[in-house]
């Protein structure tokens, strides 16, 4: 018995592939890849792995436009037709030619509600799509769609004769884009290796390969980088940053992102429907403090729900100042004096913050229950009714697409799942700069909405998050504000 | 008056492993008259303490009759077993698991008067006082702990509790064989004052032919479940009409060895055959010195020889 | 023996339908992963219409019997988070369970079961004293704790062990040490009170009188002896270390069902659950059937059904 | 007389402070069978592990010398023990059953007394379980305790302990467990074996009716010491010691007159924590005055081979 | 170990005691409030002493008091054991006393719910109750409470009917007592030394598995401590404050060892099998 036991053993372990190579790159993520399809993705380590492997529509530069990608160049045949034109000297992995059809297929992939891709309602603006020339696609929308360009960041291409041939099971599993780096071995739970792709039309990569790692543990995500097991990883937290400032081997990679942490406050039930409670609310939260000494710096401040990396962001619309004496007054004057709120959570966002914010409102007289929940429970009470959604809660937002109408929109919108809101001027605001294509013109739309947010409080901007990556001193890379994480722009330092 | 204990025909089997019943018991017939002290002797296995438990209502008999003071408890209902043991008590063999390790002696006493609805109380507290008098022991023992007390003297409290609800028959089963050689007369002097004073009858089942015969009025012998003798004291011992009956008592070593060295040796061959499987005709003729060829197909008859009751074809 | 075999398997059978029925009705009680699977910004029409796809607005007993009737098949389905079969899913983590399982039984029996052969048989000593004091410590232990100094100590401090993952052989020894640490004081204070039961008995004294050494007593006759409440404990300690693997292989990051099953529920991935679950239950029941048939290699009793 | 095979002197053990055997000897002849007799806790069991050397690690020897025919052993190392083990010193238990390795082969652990497999010692071992009357020994070598009675597995125990011929065999309580007809065959086997094979037996028991049997001189014990001893018949005659003579006359026999009242030795042996400085049967005696109580009567003849601990051993009837 | 009192127990007891003190008496004994934050004053090392008081356990990622944390921790580690562990107790005894006294049926089906219950790994079990019933003591209590009876099942069961064939039980019966006054009176005193062997074990069990649930973010909620939540906040502060995981952990550690001993000690005193010979 004991020696079957043994051989079982020696077996596993010889089974077990060998360490990642030196010339490659090894990256630790927070997870193992999810979904390797990029149009089944629906979660973070999945995206950061992916987009190694498949070129999109188009893509954002260093400072954040959008810029070419298979796309060359685009124009507006009106409102609602788009017509691109394509590169063709681009070849997918397994040698074919990248073609508009592939570029049709992959719109129609994702639109396709019986293919249920998590991210439909990204694209369900896109009517349809056609090929239209030998290096040309149009697509057309329902209604004049401002953020289309950001969202076709997203849309990555997909080679249709392959995936018709393995089928979307085996395309998961086995994918074949057109990106830098291709897929070599997908190990659930633990890793995934890709190679690099030395035909890549715009240059051969950096890395020999690159290693995606999934560990669950920050603690041991930051030992790794230590015992150089991990060349670079994501997902710290500003504690982690700063313990690891000292680490002369290891440099901070920081960037602030288009994510906005704020606080959602709900308008339509509990002590909170008052709206003094909720202005008081905003009064009492001392976000300077957060951002000193919870995030230690690694946060910008806002004066709304949007961070300055977004179109439609308005510095000059005031922020709250923090006065604990005015909204405890406040707060007397709409008789909530000790009202308990209920503080939903899940431990996907930073307990901390709960608790820091639940003695800042205890302060000015407002008690606060925390309730953690699970996340899918959490996400049930919080997209429920708006007696369901409880009175607080806190979110990170971002919604890939640098744009205000992928932020307010679901959030405050009446109707909207995340809204505990109704306020009929904020719609017709939002509605209107969603159908418009002029930036000066939106603009002004978002203002007069950002004004109306400021006044109701139906959430608080409390900082502009920052991302946080710790890597080898010797890697060299800029980190962007849409937490793309393209290993292209990578390199050794000479 | 009628019989305290009547038996007719029991048999006790036991689901076996792989099918056949193990045969504990098979065919028994016997009865107690009032005051009178049966022995029931055998070799480990033969049945004595499966016909013992089936006489206090512990085991159901699969077939025959048991009739406790004229009430039947095969079929009988809970009421009726609870009913009947209030006339029928037992004294174990163990005089360590006999009693509760957690409970006090005088809760133990008095627990068949208390369950029962006799006394409460100061009452009882009288009651089980004079009850430990009654088997020697003193009444302040009754606050003390079963493990105070040394095997003859726990012996005398579990006589003790068997006697609480004046019993008419007071089942013995191996009272005195887990004692010591000195403590092992004082119970045997006990049980036998008791019998005399209590006018109780009495089942005494033993391995122990010298304490049957000390204590017992008639003696039955088993062997394999059945019984192979039954016969009065003095008939039994001074002449044994079964060839089992003879050799158990060329067996038993006398303290004496005038008597001992001089015995007839009756040597048995051979081992107890297990009940799951007893041989044909006669159950005792695998090892019979005198076995001939009808006792290997025969089942000898149970029949009057004298003043004895035998199941030997060869008995005169 | 035969029939006895059979039946703990009908036994086990119902145990293991047990557990499915179980787990089923408590996972979906807790809610379905719709809205996991939709992005941020979704619409309540959306998430309706998914959930419909998916066939969570069935009726819990008729989902009941679709899982069933698809197990029927030996169908395990396909996992809603990665869109995979799930019994690949799954089966790439088993052999990372079994490893981590494998290792901490190597950890446990290597070190359990000689310190309590000798914490028996040198009774009052010194070295039992030791040994004692060990075993206490190994079970006092939280996983998690000594987990996370095993991991700055070796991995980091000393830099002598990987901190994380699971790529090498060196990677299997910190989860393995911690993960076995709790069996390892079962197996040693189970192998003492059975070896100091049997040492006890008639035939030891018997075979020292017919001049045996203690050393060959021990040997010879009361470790076979002694072997049947360990196996026994062994068949049910592993069903314990696949339970502790769930805490030590997030701490460690080892990738095998434990976290799988933890993701899994937070992801409301029923299926992968239902399926780990079902895996666990079989392993705990195939090795205390296999502590069966080992009862019988040991003991001639009950191979010849006495 | 011939040397004798076994002799003990002086014989202490102690647990803790308490003295559980005190100073016990006796001697036994070859082809002689002598009865260790006395109730449980009277010390006569340990004296037999005492001169096996296989005492509880509780026990503590205090004194004591063991000679094994003209060798003195008590002082020998562990491993020279060893060997006499099974050789020259066997012995065999109460429950014969327990005291088999019930995983192992009833050959194999015949065997193993010659330090042989069953392999090697296959006909020896054949041999030696014909000898001790065991049937179709060819199939019951290879047989597992569990699968023979309780008498056959005494059998085997004897068979284990005499096959390598030893000068004595140590049988303690060997028929307790056993019904009265196999006690009977047993106590006939060891009879006989013990003439055949010039054996010394040292037989522990508390049943007199097993020492009126087999028994050539008893030994007497009480609360860790030796009481009288002698030969058989003139002990049961006309014992000199109290203790014997009420023993004897609170069993039931076949001769007696039944329902009579038995006699009795009133209270209960001391346990070790009670043991006073004088006689330790003093307490329950009949005989005894106020010199018991504090003096230990030494062990003193009182004619015919006899040895009594009694200051009133002439006075006892 | 010997079932005696000897001073080694004595310590034994006496630390035991220290624990529930600590935890009982922790508002007068934590010289800050555990819930009080100050920002500014985060992840101080052991010993600080500033304008605030002294700090001598060193404060957490919110600048609270580690050791007023530590010491009211001990509450939820002690009351979550010790009501666990009294839920199953409860629950597994009476499954046990029934299928033991009773066998046939009732004995059938509690053992295979038992069979049931045993295949499933408790820890994950008790991950998916929580992720129903949601977090917190109550539900941490129940969910300890409900999946681990089936180990007293088992014992009380074997321990039943071992005694229910004892004379002293069958005695009972002849007397006339009620089954339920012979269970009661008769058969629970003398199972109750191994139920209370496993009651020991399974409450240093009880304290592990409720740090561990509480480490996984499943157990006692924030703000509240518990030496589990303590140490999973502080494990991302292993490297940089060791404090937060180390002296939560210690505590944990030695009070477990302390209950160990303690179920040993028990142990000896009730299972005469591991006694000295």
């Amino acid at each position: 018995m004991m020696r079957a036991l043994g051989l079982l053993f020696l077996g596993l372990m010889l089974a077990t592939p060998a360490f990642a190579q030196k010339d490659g790159l090894v990256v630790d993520l927070p997870g193992d890849v999810a979904t390797m399809d990029p149009h089944l993705q629906w979660d973070t380590d999945s995206y950061t792995v992916y987009r190694n492997i498949f070129d999109n529509l188009v893509t954002r530069d260093a400072t954040g436009k959008i810029a070419p990608q298979v796309a060359t160049a685009w124009r507006y045949a009106d409102d609602r037709t788009i017509v691109f034109d394509l590169r063709t000297d681009i070849t997918f992995h397994d040698g074919s030619r990248l073609t508009p059809e592939d570029v049709v297929f992959s719109v129609q992939r994702i639109i396709n509600p019986a293919f249920r891709s998590p991210q439909l309602s990204q694209f369900d603006q896109i009517v349809s799509a056609e090929v239209t020339g030998p290096a040309q696609v149009t697509l057309h929308t329902k209604t004049p769609y401002p953020a289309l360009m950001a969202q076709l960041v997203k849309l990555s291409i997909v080679p249709k004769a392959v995936v018709e041939k393995l089928g979307d099971q085996r395309f998961n599993q086995e994918v074949v884009g057109s990106g830098p780096f291709r897929l070599r071995a997908w190990q659930r739970g633990v890793q995934t290796v890709l190679d690099a792709n030395d035909a890549y039309w715009r240059g051969k990569p950096a890395f020999r390969s690159v290693t995606f790692r999934a560990v669950p543990d920050a603690s041991t995500r930051i030992a790794d980088l230590r015992t150089g097991r991990a060349d670079i990883t994501r997902g710290l937290s500003p504690d982690d940053a700063e313990a690891l400032k000292s680490e002369r081997a290891l440099q901070l990679l920081t960037v602030p992102t288009e994510r906005i942490a704020y606080m959602f406050v709900n308008a339509q039930a509990g002590p909170t429907k008052d709206k003094r409670v909720r202005q008081a609310i905003a009064m009492a939260v001392d976000r300077d403090t957060i951002i000193t000494a919870l995030q230690q710096g690694y946060a910008k401040p806002v004066n709304i729900v949007l961070t300055p990396a977004n179109f439609g962001y308005v510095p000059d619309v005031k922020g709250w100042p923090h006065d604990p004496a005015k909204a405890r007054a406040l707060i007397k004057e709409a008789g909530a004096e000790g009202a308990t709120l209920q503080f939903l959570t899940s431990p996907a966002y930073d307990r901390r913050l709960n608790e820091a914010v639940q003695q800042m409102l205890g302060e000015v007289g407002l008690k606060v229950d925390i309730v953690t929940m699970d996340q899918p429970t959490y996400l049930r009470r919080r997209q429920g009714t708006p007696e369901e959604a409880g009175s607080l809660s806190q979110g990170r937002w971002s919604c890939a697409c640098q744009d205000a109408d992928g932020v307010i929109f679901p959030l405050f919108r009446s109707g909207s799942i995340w809204s505990k809101f109704a306020n009929p001027a904020f719609d017709a605001e939002v509605d209107a700069a969603r159908t418009i294509l002029d930036p000066g013109k939106r603009l002004e739309h978002y203002r007069r909405a950002f004004e109306i947010l400021r006044d109701e409080v139906p959430g608080i901007g409390l900082f502009q998050d920052v991302a946080i990556y710790a890597a080898r001193r010797e890697l060299k890379w800029a980190p962007t504000a849409n937490e793309a994480f393209f290993v292209m722009d990578m390199k050794w330092q000479p | 008056m009628s019989a305290v204990l009547e038996i007719t025909d029991l048999a006790v089997h036991f689901p076996g492993r792989g099918g056949a019943p193990i045969r504990a018991v098979d065919g028994v017939s016997f009865h107690i008259a009032p005051g009178e002290t049966l022995g029931l002797v055998g070799e480990s296995g033969c049945g004595k303490s499966t016909v013992s438990n089936t006489v206090v209502g512990l085991l159901a008999p699969t077939r025959g009759s048991v009739r406790v003071l004229g009430t039947e408890l095969a079929g009988a209902n809970r009421r009726t077993l609870r009913a009947v043991r209030a006339r029928v008590q037992m004294v174990f063999q163990d005089p360590v698991t006999s009693l509760n390790p957690r409970m006090t002696v005088g809760a133990a006493v008095g627990e068949p008067l208390l369950v029962r609805g006799v006394a409460r109380g100061a009452a009882l507290r009288d009651r089980v006082a004079a009850l430990l008098e009654e088997v020697g022991l003193r009444p302040d023992h009754a606050g003390r702990y079963p493990h105070q007390f040394s095997g003859g003297q726990r012996q005398r409290i579990v006589i003790a509790r068997a006697l609480a609800l004046r019993p008419a028959l007071l089942v013995c089963d191996e009272p005195v064989s887990a004692l010591d050689v000195s403590v092992r007369a004082q119970i045997l002097n006990l049980l036998v004052e008791l019998q005399a004073r209590l006018g109780m009858s009495s089942l005494f089942v033993s391995h122990d032919l010298a304490v049957v015969r000390h204590v017992c009025d008639r003696v039955a012998v088993m062997y394999l479940g059945c019984l192979a003798e039954l016969a009065p004291r003095e008939a039994l011992y001074a002449a044994p009409r079964h060839p089992y009956t003879r050799a158990l008592l060329a067996a038993v070593p006398e303290p004496d060895p005038a008597v001992q060295r001089a015995k007839p040796r009756v040597p048995l061959s051979g081992e107890i055959p297990s009940p799951a499987a007893p041989p044909a005709g006669c159950r005792f003729h695998t090892r019979c010195p005198m076995a001939v060829d009808i006792c290997r197909q025969k089942v000898p008859e149970w029949r009057k020889v004298g003043e004895s009751m035998v199941a030997c074809h060869l008995a005169e | 023996m035969l029939r006895h075999i059979a039946g703990r398997v009908g036994q086990a059978i119902v145990a293991t339908f047990g557990v499915l029925t179980m787990v089923f009705f408590v996972m979906r009680l807790s809610g379905d992963p719709t809205l996991l699977l939709v992005p941020e910004g979704a619409t309540a029409e959306q998430i309706a219409a998914l959930r419909h796809q998916l066939g969570f607005d069935r009726p819990l007993v008729v989902q009941y019997g679709a899982y069933l009737a698809d197990l029927a098949r030996l169908d395990l389905g396909e996992s809603l988070v990665q869109r995979a079969p799930v019994a690949g899913i799954v089966g790439e983590r088993i052999p990372y369970t079994m490893a981590l399982a494998a290792g901490s039984l190597v950890v446990a029996l290597g070190i359990g079961i000689p310190a309590g052969i000798a914490m028996a048989v040198w009774r009052g000593s010194v070295l039992e004293r030791a040994l004692a004091a060990f075993v206490l410590t190994g079970q006092s232990l939280p996983t998690f704790w000594s987990g996370i100094l095993l991991i700055l100590l070796f991995g980091v401090n000393l830099g002598w062990l990987p901190t994380s993952g699971a790529d090498s052989l060196g990677s299997l020894v910190m989860p393995s040490v911690a993960l076995g640490a709790l069996t390892m004081s079962t197996f040693a204070r189970m192998t003492r009170i059975a070896v100091l039961d049997e040492l006890s008995r008639d035939y030891v004294a018997a075979a020292r009188a017919r001049g045996l050494s203690l050393a060959a007593a021990v040997g010879r006759h009361v470790l076979r002896n002694a072997a049947i409440p360990v196996v026994t404990v062994t068949a049910l300690e592993v069903g314990n270390l696949l339970a502790g693997a769930v805490i030590v292989e997030t701490v460690f990051a080892w990738p095998g069902i434990g976290q799988l099953a933890i993701q899994s529920i937070a992801a409301r991935d029923f299926l992968v659950v239902q399926t780990v679950v079902l895996f666990v239950s079989v392993v705990y029941v195939g090795t205390n059937l296999l502590a069966d048939l080992a009862y019988a290699a040991i003991d001639p009793r009950i191979r010849m059904g006495a | 007389m011939t040397q004798p095979a076994l002799v003990v002197e002086d014989l202490s053990l102690a647990i803790g402070p308490a003295q559980v055997v005190d100073g016990v000897g006796f001697s036994v002849a070859p082809g002689e069978v002598l009865a260790l007799v006395g109730e449980s806790g009277c010390g006569k069991s340990l004296t037999a592990q005492a001169v096996m050397r296989l005492l509880p690690a509780a026990i503590r020897q205090v004194s004591g010398r063991v000679r094994l025919g003209a060798e003195e052993i008590s002082a020998l190392p562990e491993r020279r023990m060893r060997e006499l083990r099974g050789r020259r010193l066997s012995m065999i238990f109460q429950e014969p059953q327990a005291a088999l390795d019930p995983l192992a082969t009833v050959g194999t652990q015949v065997a193993e007394a010659l330090r042989l497999s069953v392999a090697q010692a296959r006909p020896q071992v054949r041999k030696m379980l014909e000898d001790v009357g065991i049937s179709d020994p060819d199939r019951r070598i290879d047989q597992y305790p569990f699968e023979l009675s309780g008498g056959m597995c005494q059998r085997v125990m004897i068979a284990t302990a005499l096959i390598s011929g030893p000068a004595v065999l140590l049988a303690d309580e060997p028929t307790t467990a056993l019904d009265v007809t196999i006690q009977a065959q047993i106590l006939d086997l060891l009879r006989r074996l013990a003439t055949e094979r010039q054996t010394a037996v040292v037989l522990i028991t508390h049943d007199m009716g097993v020492v009126a049997d087999i028994a050539d001189r008893v030994a007497v014990m009480y609360a860790g010491r030796i009481a009288e001893t002698g030969p058989t018949e003139a002990i049961f005659a006309a014992p000199r010691h109290p203790y014997t003579a009420l023993l004897l006359a609170s069993i039931p026999r076949l001769s007696d007159v039944p329902k009579s009242k038995l006699a009795v030795i009133e209270g209960r042996v001391p346990t070790p924590a009670e043991f006073g400085p004088g006689c330790r049967f003093a307490g329950r005696c009949p005989l005894a005055d106020a010199h018991c109580a504090e003096a230990t009567p030494p062990l003193r003849s009182v004619g015919d081979g006899r040895l009594s601990a009694c200051f009133h051993a002439e006075r006892v009837r | 170990m010997s079932g005696r009192i000897t001073p080694g127990v004595a310590l034994l007891l006496a630390l035991l005691a220290a624990f529930v003190v600590a935890a009982v008496a922790a508002p007068i004994l934590a010289p800050f409030d555990p819930l009080r934050q100050s920002l500014l004053l985060r992840l101080r090392p052991p010993g600080t002493t500033l304008a605030a008081g002294t700090f001598l356990l060193g404060t957490d990622d919110l600048g609270r008091d580690l050791l007023s944390r530590v010491l009211y921790g001990a509450r939820a580690s002690l009351a979550v054991a010790a009501l666990s562990v009294s839920v199953s107790l409860l629950v597994g005894t009476l499954l046990g006393l029934l299928a033991g006294w009773f066998r046939g049926w009732p004995a059938i089906l509690i053992m295979r719910l038992v069979d049931t219950m045993l295949s499933i790994p408790a820890i994950l079990l008790a991950v998916l109750t929580v992720a129903v019933l949601g977090p917190g003591f109550l539900n941490l209590v129940l969910v300890l409470g409900l999946t681990r009876w089936p180990r007293y099942t088992r014992v009380a069961y074997a321990q039943t009917l071992q005694v229910a064939n004892l004379p002293y039980i069958r005695a009972a019966e002849m007397a006339g007592s009620s089954a339920l006054r012979i269970l009661l009176r008769h058969v629970l005193p003398n199972i109750a030394g191994p139920l209370m062997v496993v009651a020991t074990t399974e409450f240093g069990l009880m304290i592990l598995f409720e740090a561990g649930l509480s480490f996984l973010g499943l157990g006692i909620q924030p703000p509240f401590p518990s030496w589990g939540s303590i140490m999973s906040a502080g494990r991302q502060y292993v490297a940089r404050a060791w404090w937060l995981t180390v002296f939560p952990g210690a505590c944990l550690f030695v009070l477990v060892l302390c209950v160990n001993l303690f179920g040993d000690w028990l142990r000896d005193r009730v299972d005469p099998r591991s006694q000295s010979r």
